[in-house]
């Protein structure tokens, strides 16, 4: 409970840390109708894609210094000193990113949706698929960051990115199911699935990462 | 005498630089060591592995109690672009009631709204050593905590220390100027093989 | 008790002195194999009936695709056991072996655009295999820069040997790619259960071709091991005698 | 002559700085296939809006620390202490970001152009507005990051969204150009006399910036 | 004797809190100054003046030669991703031909390989001194450098800002822990008001 409270806090202070990531995403979904002019019906289909992509990116940058700038100013020592394992920190702050980055972008991608496709029932459906994304996303990049911790983001974008690539296949196949009306509940169970196997065995190892780094 | 840590015969070595062998040493409650040693002996690595960050590539190191480590290193473990105050909310302290009168011997009480970024090298230093102020380990691990602080804080610190030691706390420390603390000595200048 | 067998089984020493034992009968061997079923598949067989003669490049790109993959599994295998029993000659392996993988990988993708062009009438589409090798060669790319980022080589091995594991989910999804997308590309014609889809005069020397090709890149990751080894235990006394 | 191999020693040795934004472009640009399926029609539609705000993304990404590094390790300090302006260097900088990100996601951009489109003639003509539109970008975002240099605050991106949305449209109406067949020659000159203008002007300022944070 | 700087009536403050008040004082060339005062006095604020980083509130700076400034901060300016070798190779140098001795006397000859990073605290600190070292400058400001030194590398660094004052070039120096070195001294401490 303190440790969610921590996290928090310095998330919350650090506007670069969570306003940021959500100013760019406003910032892609507003100027994606720019460059294609108003040819509204490009525009309907180019949409997901650019959902999609903008989240990526968007997770990617947000967990930019999650654990890097603890690491410099040496606060993930004295956790590491504290606790045996660090695995309940990690998962904390995955979760507070994602209650105070992953869900107000959930929720402005469906409102964007919505503006977009004129349908309540798609901007209904994808909030949920959204609200999942955006956590593995956050898990996986994490796991990225974590493991290039002294050496740059980006080392852990060219890591994590053969592992979020498949899941945006999957997200490709939910626009279609949505489009054409199918149900998409199975891709729901399916990304959950991913999701809660994620959750568990992640910040397992990312705890083990950050040890190794930290010795 | 209650023994609170014993290391045995460590030995630490990175890419096959080694910069100490078979160290063997134990702390007692009550006692002090200070470790010295030129730039690059070693002395952080084995501040480390004693706090159990790193681990030694051979002996061991049996502690009395795991988890009743403090540890103040090179780096201040503050959120620069937070305000003292926030700061020192987020610090897991023991006691409670003792942070204003450190604030106040240190002289910070009156910069609690300022951004840690803005204050002075020595200023963040003390900031820093309220972590060790505040805490109630039986063992406390400092490495150079004198570095950029002024006279007086350096007395404060020291009295400190002092007092730890009184009250059956172990104490190991690395600094380049000495400290006035009772303590033994290990060189790791003479520990390279 | 397991461990203790396989930290004296593989021991950097043991190893090294069995492969140089070794090394050159595998070599000749698969040479001798891929070289035959080369022969045997662009001068003795007749051209396709639909591709036409392109279809020959097969036998430098199925072995290529097949081993870039068997490259990938057998890093994880070596990740896991180094993980698990911290053997040191594991890690070196799966160091020594993701360049070799790499290269597979994109000569797999290079044959594999040639050969788009006269097929598919274009040498890169969006189809989910080949973007799933792509993935694959990212992940090699990855896999090499991760450890040459760090210089202390400990820390270096224990991130390769996770990030391999972790990574090793996208091979079930490259293999199954066909299968779940629409695409332009082949599905598998050579498996275990089904008879062959393809003609004999092509199958037996596309068989050779694989395990020629396989045998050739063996000796290739035993080459780089055996330098692995040597650069990283250069200071042991028996790294010298042996040198 | 000091400065710019100084430069490009800095940013080529670090791999997130310059091969991680290429290699980010790579996989948004490989991404966004898998996102669309294979209906190959959508995919030319929905390209050049990927690739122009992939581009400015990217570029946001690798100018991220292009001052805070050097401001952060007192690299800044020393230059600002050397020299009475600090226009020189930061043009410098600039340029070597060009030359080792923004020249690199030209041609890879005009690439994959080619690979969609199939018209060696497109990528040609997108070719220069890449080249123009990158050296753009990296100005402006300098020019935001100065801004904000300490402050880890999102100013900066606050700031520059302004001053990039019109280029975006600029960008659009190029598309449509080049689609619609009609000459993109005018872009392209008013692109330059953008980029002339920045050139120019921008480094002056983001120094001015600098010296301020500097004090 | 030439004179290399004048500071006249400086006064500095922050946010209203004043840190010193009509600070007057002249460097002649083959002096040191040494400023003195607690944590938060304001000595890296002065030097920061006095080398042109910042201005002050009130009151002027004069320097005889304007662009012959070298400072050394608590930041060190080195790349910590890039190895000992190459952030040499950054460093902009009048002395090339000592570069070699300077490196063997402060032990980082053996270093050349290894990345910055994982220097430890004094290696690093005693890196960022060669750009003291090896430079050609009439001004040298120093900001606590001896911070994290051990006593064989503080003697280098006095011995070295001995010889700096009788070749003429003229010291300005803040220092918790006194150097082996002449100097005036300004006490910021009762500078403020
Ligand atoms: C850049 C383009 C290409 C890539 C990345 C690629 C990749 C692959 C991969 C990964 C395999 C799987 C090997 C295995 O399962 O062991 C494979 C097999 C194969 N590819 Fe390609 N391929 C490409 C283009 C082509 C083209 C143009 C053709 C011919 C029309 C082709 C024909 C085949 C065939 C016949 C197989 C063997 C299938 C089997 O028996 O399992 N490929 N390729
Ligand atoms: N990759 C490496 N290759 C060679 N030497 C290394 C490497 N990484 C670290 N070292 C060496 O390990 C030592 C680490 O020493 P440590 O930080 O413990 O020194 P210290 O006694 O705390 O010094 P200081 O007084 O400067 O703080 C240094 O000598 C450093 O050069
Ligand atoms: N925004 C602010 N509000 C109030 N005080 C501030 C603010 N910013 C800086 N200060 C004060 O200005 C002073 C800066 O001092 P400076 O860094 O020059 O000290 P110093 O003498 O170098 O100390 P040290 O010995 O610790 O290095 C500090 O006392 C700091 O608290
Ligand atoms: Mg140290
Ligand atoms: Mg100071």
């Amino acid at each position: 409970m303190k440790l969610i409270n921590f996290e928090f806090l310095k998330l919350r202070k650090k506007s670069r840390g969570w306003l940021g990531p959500i100013l760019v995403f406003i910032l892609i979904m507003t100027a994606f109708p720019l460059t294609v002019e108003i040819l509204n019906k490009n525009l309907e289909q180019a949409f997901f894609s650019i959902l999609w992509i903008a989240t990526l990116l968007v997770m990617m940058l947000a967990t930019e210094d999650i654990f890097l700038e603890d690491y410099n100013d040496g606060s993930l020592e004295q956790m590491a000193i504290k606790y045996d394992s660090l695995s309940g920190l990690v998962a904390t702050k995955i979760f507070v990113y994602w209650v105070l980055i992953g869900i107000p972008i959930s929720l402005i991608g469906a409102l964007y949706g919505f503006g977009i496709t004129r349908s309540s029932e798609s901007a209904l459906q994808i909030l949920p698929i959204l609200l999942i994304t955006t956590y593995i996303f956050l898990n996986v990049f994490s796991f990225g960051n974590a493991l290039s911790l002294t050496k740059g983001s980006i080392l852990g974008t060219l890591i994590t990115m053969p592992l979020v690539l498949p899941l945006l296949v999957v997200l490709g196949k939910v626009v279609i199911a949505i489009n054409l009306g199918i149900s998409f509940l199975g891709f729901l169970f399916l990304l959950l699935g991913i999701l809660s196997i994620i959750i568990l065995i992640l910040p397992m190892i990312i705890s083990f990462v950050i040890k190794a780094h930290l010795e | 005498m209650k023994k609170i840590l014993a290391a045995d015969n460590l030995c630490y070595s990175i890419n096959e630089t080694k910069l100490f062998q078979g160290l063997s040493f134990d702390l007692f409650e009550g006692k002090a060591i200070h470790v010295l040693g030129g730039n690059g002996s070693g002395k952080t690595s084995l501040l480390k592995i004693i706090s159990g960050l790193s681990k030694p590539t051979r002996g061991s190191i049996t502690k009395s109690n795991k988890k009743n480590v403090c540890f103040v290193g090179h780096k201040n473990a503050l959120k620069q672009y937070l305000t003292v105050e926030d700061n020192l909310s987020l610090l897991e302290v023991d006691k409670h009631n003792d942070i204003n009168a450190f604030l106040k011997k240190l002289e910070l009480s009156k910069l609690l709204d300022v951004m840690v970024a803005s204050l002075s090298y020595g200023q963040q230093k003390k900031l820093a050593l309220l972590r060790l102020f505040l805490n109630d380990s039986d063992l406390l691990v400092l490495d150079e905590p004198c570095v950029g602080l002024d006279r007086k804080s350096q007395d404060i610190l020291c009295s400190f220390l002092r007092e730890q030691k009184e009250e059956k706390k172990a104490l190991i420390f690395s600094s380049h100027i000495s400290l006035d603390v009772d303590s033994e000595y290990i060189n790791l200048d003479k520990a390279i093989s | 008790m397991i461990k203790k067998f396989i930290h004296q089984f593989a021991s950097p020493k043991t190893y090294l002195f069995q492969v140089d034992r070794a090394y050159p009968y595998i070599f000749y061997a698969s040479l001798f194999v891929y070289i035959g079923s080369l022969f045997w598949g662009l001068f003795l067989t007749s051209e396709d009936f639909v591709q036409g003669n392109s279809y020959r490049i097969i036998y430098l790109h199925v072995p290529a695709s097949f081993i870039s993959q068997s490259l990938y599994l057998a890093m994880a295998f070596a990740s896991a056991i180094f993980l698990i029993w911290k053997v040191k000659l594991s890690a070196y392996l799966v160091k020594s072996i993701a360049p070799i993988g790499a290269v597979t990988t994109f000569i797999a993708l290079v044959s594999g655009s040639i050969w788009g062009i006269p097929t598919w009438g274009t040498w890169w589409a969006w189809d989910a295999r080949i973007i799933s090798t792509l993935i694959l060669f990212i992940m090699y790319l990855g896999l090499i820069s991760l450890h040459d980022s760090f210089t202390d080589y400990e820390k270096a091995d224990k991130f390769l040997a996770i990030l391999v594991i972790v990574g090793s989910v996208n091979i079930p999804i490259i293999k199954m790619s066909v299968e779940w997308w629409s695409t332009l590309h082949q599905t598998a014609s050579i498996t275990v259960t089904e008879k062959p889809a393809i003609d004999a005069s092509m199958l037996y020397p596309l068989f050779g071709s694989i395990i020629g090709f396989s045998g050739i890149v063996f000796c290739l990751v035993i080459l780089s091991s055996k330098l692995q080894i040597l650069l990283r235990e250069k200071n042991k006394s028996w790294v010298k005698d042996y040198v």
